[in-house]
């Protein structure tokens, strides 16, 4: 379904902005306050990454993001509560983003129909490609919960058809090469791969990796629906402080 | 090597697999084509062996310990020599194994992740002989007990990053290998050091370590004139233990045992044991699923051993698997058993066994008193102990190290 | 090994000889019957052979150095791999067949002089893995320059006696071997570590390290199809050089070069050249007739070098003689060329010469770059540098390890 | 003529006292003044130590002797001049002792010319084995010095004919293994040994190394002609100063 929410943001506004925050970083009231923020700013879709030990995907700042939340106490249990809460609190959409071993450790049947408990719309697993995802797709299917799936540039046409197949509610296509956080150019380059992942799928196209200001997702607005802005958000908390959190996503659509 | 240690759909039964991010499975595919091929092409285990027999010492002997045996009057102990090898560990035979792999596939430039520094030395001399660019990725806290491999990797041309992220050790390194393999997969190669991450890792470090297998199975049948009753052989990833098993596998009278970092011992949690202590559980994590030291929520614990080389929250899932079928023992030495144990090693052979070989030596030394003297014992000696001169003249406090540092330091005070 | 390195009455033309006092005149006499009797036994040799075939790895390798070839774009460069020995070094060679030879004389010690530490190393692992008694004589200013040594000959059960008298090197530690050898020669051997010294050593030593030079000539031929046109040996006392030169000294077509420390520079009096200087003359020390550097009276010089294991005042009085045969050319390396080759080769080929046999890596690249692409020539890396990390870091000036020293340093104190 | 003179003397007292100074140590007043208090003490020989940079047969002591001796710039010329100086002023014969490259690098001849000409009466080379000394021999005969040789306790009864017949004035009978300076104990032992030496040679027999007191004077009148007094002569020096070393010598035979 929440293509069909996306489908309907997109009647009136494109391109949709989808923001993301690592539950209980850098504690949980700020995280609370960005959601806040982050809802007030008129975000489309919101990623709660539940924290690992070991994100082989994200970069430097979610990296740290991470660890400082395992410290400061986030636990499964602790980010289940909080996406519960939130969920219920707001009508914006939310989805889990965090690595497969979250789920495998709860079991991954009883982690999904949790998540779906709690409110979520979706889940994105970074580390988990459909190959290795059978029991988990059978689960999400079960209690509803769509699996968002990933593009890169380097994936062939072949395998963006395969990839579609197995993902529900939108495909998330890295901007470029690399982990989180660092810059990307917003190129031709980049044009011709997202037509790539356009024909290969009917599903919204939400694009992340280095969505950092306007002209990004003013770029974005014609090669895709969903513009997601993940580091750069941590970016300004850390350096500017959470009361410029909220003018920052206003801009990037202004 | 032998066909037994073939992944099916990259699992050895429910252990291994490939969890790696979306932009990361072109190059996997790549790999594993390149691998295959390679595999299927005779010439280039040819190859493989003429390199390790003219650059290394390969075969490397194995040594019958004469006084060790007689100490302990139990067991006939032979000892694999693997700290013989260019660069003094087993390392060297996966490192320039993967050295021609990349050759193949026309890549300029390999990283690599180190916890002891033997695999980061080993990778950065495979890389300065074959004229690769070279950074290795290491554990802050092993670059400070590890200082004299920093300096010749450094001195081979490597750059050294040290990792400052997580727990600082070989795991927060092999993640920062990876994010910099993500950004940089089109020309540069990650030598894995270890048999463990996404397949075909596992299967092809164990293909390239096989040849300490092969070679010892001959040796000790035309030496011992038989089989040995046990095998064993220390486990931090598991690379020196699946090259040396993998030559008995499928002779089911010879039992193997792989031994674990004990640490401070495996009731407290200050240890490296994946198996062989009650805290270990089945993951996934790192691109691959076997047992990790996690807590409930699947963040991977601290873990801890005298020797930086077993300090890793995982174990080779081909391990895992031989552990379900029972094939492969596991038990674990505890850091003072190994620094008695390699304290005896050196005073009684003349050998100086790296304090991650020495963990198989001191679990082989609990067992070998109550064999049979009629029976006979094979011990991988993974690699040698000079690098450890450090924790080792620590470990034992001796005063006239500590002396002569003290002295080295005000000399480059003054 | 060639019969055309046998002394006639102690002496090579007018080098040689055995001065020794009256007290050892019984010693030496059991001594050359022993040695005598165990070279006529033709199952002598195949135990040493097959001793150092299973406890050490040779055959020893020689390695094409394909990227040194290209570098310097003139003769082919081989090496002969005797750092990849148990110990680091050709000195296990010496040692170890005079360990058996002790065996066969049933004496329980051993004791040796050190100059590098490689020898006493080697030494105090023979005495461990045959069970004797073992004390090493060490320069005090060569044991504070090679602690790492030290500390492992300590480990390996020796007594390490630092000599302080004379100019507290490797000649004076030789002095004190004596001293003690006159007291307690019924049960003990004195282990001499080079080609020096008084009749049979000089030809013994040669003996056991000629298998250096047997392997290469006939790895040589069979790797680059023919001869190499030069070999190259640092030489100390002169066992390295012997040993590798001893396999193609009937081959008058293949030129031999011994390289001495430079120091800095034969000019100056800081170096060790005894032949490639002109400070050398013929002189008796230490019980043996050969080129010194001493001055009018006969008193020895101190000498100089980076290498503690060429820091020796007199040379093999076979290698003497075959410089005055002019069957050997012999050239020096200053300690500054010789710490740029050694960078030059680990960067290169990933290779860690010592820096003893750095010296004769920096000879040949002075000569590789002049000779035609056909040629080719052999270099003796006579052992490992790593050993050497104190001196390189020194030399080299490497700010990270000097920062890990003083770090470890406030550790200790605190 | 070393024998005669030897011979002369025991006729008058037995055993013989032959005592010891390494040239320049610890200085040549001092050097000096040692020999002043010998022939005062009715020392019957004495050895002049040339210093070596290499003594492989001295202990310790002597050991340290030669090398404070050539830092004070104990030369070979000056060893000549102090030798010369000392058999004019004195009628006590007067030997070399050193090592053979002293020799060597002099030229043997010419340095055999010098030393009788300084008016010595022998030589003791202890590195030098008849087997390397015919020119040594040769050049020693044809000046007219006597080349002193050694027994040892290793020495077979063969070999102490075969040095014999090289030996001219007296055979040094080293007491025992080791070098100069450690103890000797006078036992059986030794006085078999010394028969032995006795059964070899015609040729008085002086025995040294460990000689310290009276009795070790004693016990060897029995065995011996000459008493060989060494490092204990520098001991008292260093221990005790100069104005000891003339009552010691006299108490060893009072
Ligand atoms: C000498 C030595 N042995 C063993 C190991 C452990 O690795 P593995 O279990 O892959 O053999 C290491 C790792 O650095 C090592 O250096
Ligand atoms: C590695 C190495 N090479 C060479 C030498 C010099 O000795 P030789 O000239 O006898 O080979 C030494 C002496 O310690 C050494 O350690």
């Amino acid at each position: 379904m929440l293509e069909t929410i996306i489908r309907a943001k997109l009647a009136e506004r494109a391109p949709l902005l989808m923001t993301h925050i690592v539950i209980g970083y850098p504690d949980f009231d700020t995280s609370l306050a960005l959601i806040d923020a982050m809802v007030e700013s008129g975000v489309d879709l919101i990623e709660l990454q539940i924290p690992f030990s070991e994100p082989i995907a994200d970069g430097p700042v979610i990296l740290h993001a991470n660890q400082v939340a395992l410290e400061k106490g986030s636990t499964v249990d602790r980010c289940f509560e909080f996406a519960e809460h939130v969920s219920r609190k707001y009508a914006v959409p939310f989805l889990f983003m965090t690595y497969y071993n979250i789920l495998f450790r709860q079991g991954v049947r009883s982690f999904v129909e949790r998540a779906r408990k709690a409110g979520l719309k979706g889940m994105i697993v970074p580390d988990l490609p459909p190959e290795e995802a059978s029991e988990y797709e059978a689960a999400m299917a079960e209690v509803g919960l769509d699996p968002v799936y990933i593009f890169a540039p380097t994936t062939s046409p072949e395998r963006m058809q395969k990839l579609a197949a197995h993902a529900k509610g939108f495909v998330y296509c890295v901007a470029r090469k690399g982990v989180t956080g660092s810059s990307t150019d917003f190129s031709d380059e980049l044009s011709s791969y997202l037509a790539r992942a356009r024909a290969a799928t009917k599903l919204p196209l939400a694009v992340g990796f280095g969505v950092k200001r306007k002209q990004d997702v003013d770029f974005l607005q014609a090669h895709a629906e969903i513009a997601v802005v993940g580091s750069e958000t941590l970016r300004v908390l850390e350096q500017e402080g959470i009361a410029r959190v909220g003018p920052f996503l206003r801009g990037l659509r202004a | 090597m032998t066909d037994s240690i073939r992944a099916t759909q990259g699992y050895f039964s429910q252990f291994g697999g490939a969890f790696v991010p979306e932009v990361l499975q072109r190059t996997f595919d790549e790999l594993n084509l390149a691998f295959e091929t390679a595999r299927n092409d005779p010439e280039f285990w040819r190859s493989y062996v003429q390199l390790m027999g003219t650059y290394s010492c390969r075969p490397t002997p194995i040594t019958y310990a004469e006084n060790l045996s007689r100490h302990f009057g139990g067991a006939q102990i032979y000892i694999k020599r693997e700290d013989l090898n260019h660069t003094g560990a087993h390392k060297a035979n996966n490192v320039m194994g993967q050295g021609l792999l990349v050759k193949r596939m026309g890549k300029r430039r390999v990283i690599a992740e180190t916890g002891a520094g033997q695999h980061g030395v080993a990778t950065a001399t495979m890389a300065a002989k074959f004229g690769f660019e070279c950074t290795i990725y290491m554990g802050e806290v092993d670059v400070a007990r590890q200082r004299p491999n920093v300096f010749w990797m450094e001195r081979l041309g490597a750059k050294v990053v040290p990792v400052r992220e997580g727990s600082r050790t070989l795991k927060d390194a092999i993640n920062e290998a990876f994010r910099d393999w993500v950004s940089n997969m089109d020309d540069t190669h990650y030598v894995l050091g270890t048999a463990c991450g996404p397949h075909p890792f596992p299967e092809m470090v164990t293909y390239f370590q096989s040849i300490i297998g092969q070679e010892a199975r001959r040796q000790i049948v035309e030496i011992a004139g038989k089989l040995p009753d046990r095998v064993y052989a220390c486990v931090g990833g598991g690379s020196n233990a699946m090259g040396l098993f993998s030559g008995f596998l499928s002779d089911k009278e010879v039992e193997l045992v792989g031994v674990e970092a004990g640490g401070k011992g495996v009731t407290t949690h200050e240890h490296a044991a994946r198996i062989a202590s009650k805290h270990g559980s089945i993951g996934v994590a790192q691109g691959y699923k076997t047992y990790f030291l996690q807590n409930q929520d699947g963040q991977m614990n601290e873990t801890h051993s005298v020797a930086a080389g077993l300090d890793y929250v995982g174990i080779s899932p081909i391990l895992a698997h031989l552990h379900h079928t029972g094939r492969v023992r596991f038990e674990a030495a505890t850091d003072a058993e190994v620094v008695e144990a390699l304290k005896l090693v050196v005073r009684k052979e003349g050998l100086i066994p790296a304090l991650e070989s020495s963990h198989a030596f001191a679990r082989a030394f609990v067992e070998a008193p109550n064999m049979p003297v009629t029976s006979s014992i094979l011990i991988n000696q993974s690699g040698r102990g000079d690098k450890d001169i450090f924790t080792v003249a620590d470990a034992l406090h001796d005063p006239d190290w500590v002396e002569f540092i003290k002295k080295k330091a005000e000399a480059y005070r003054a």
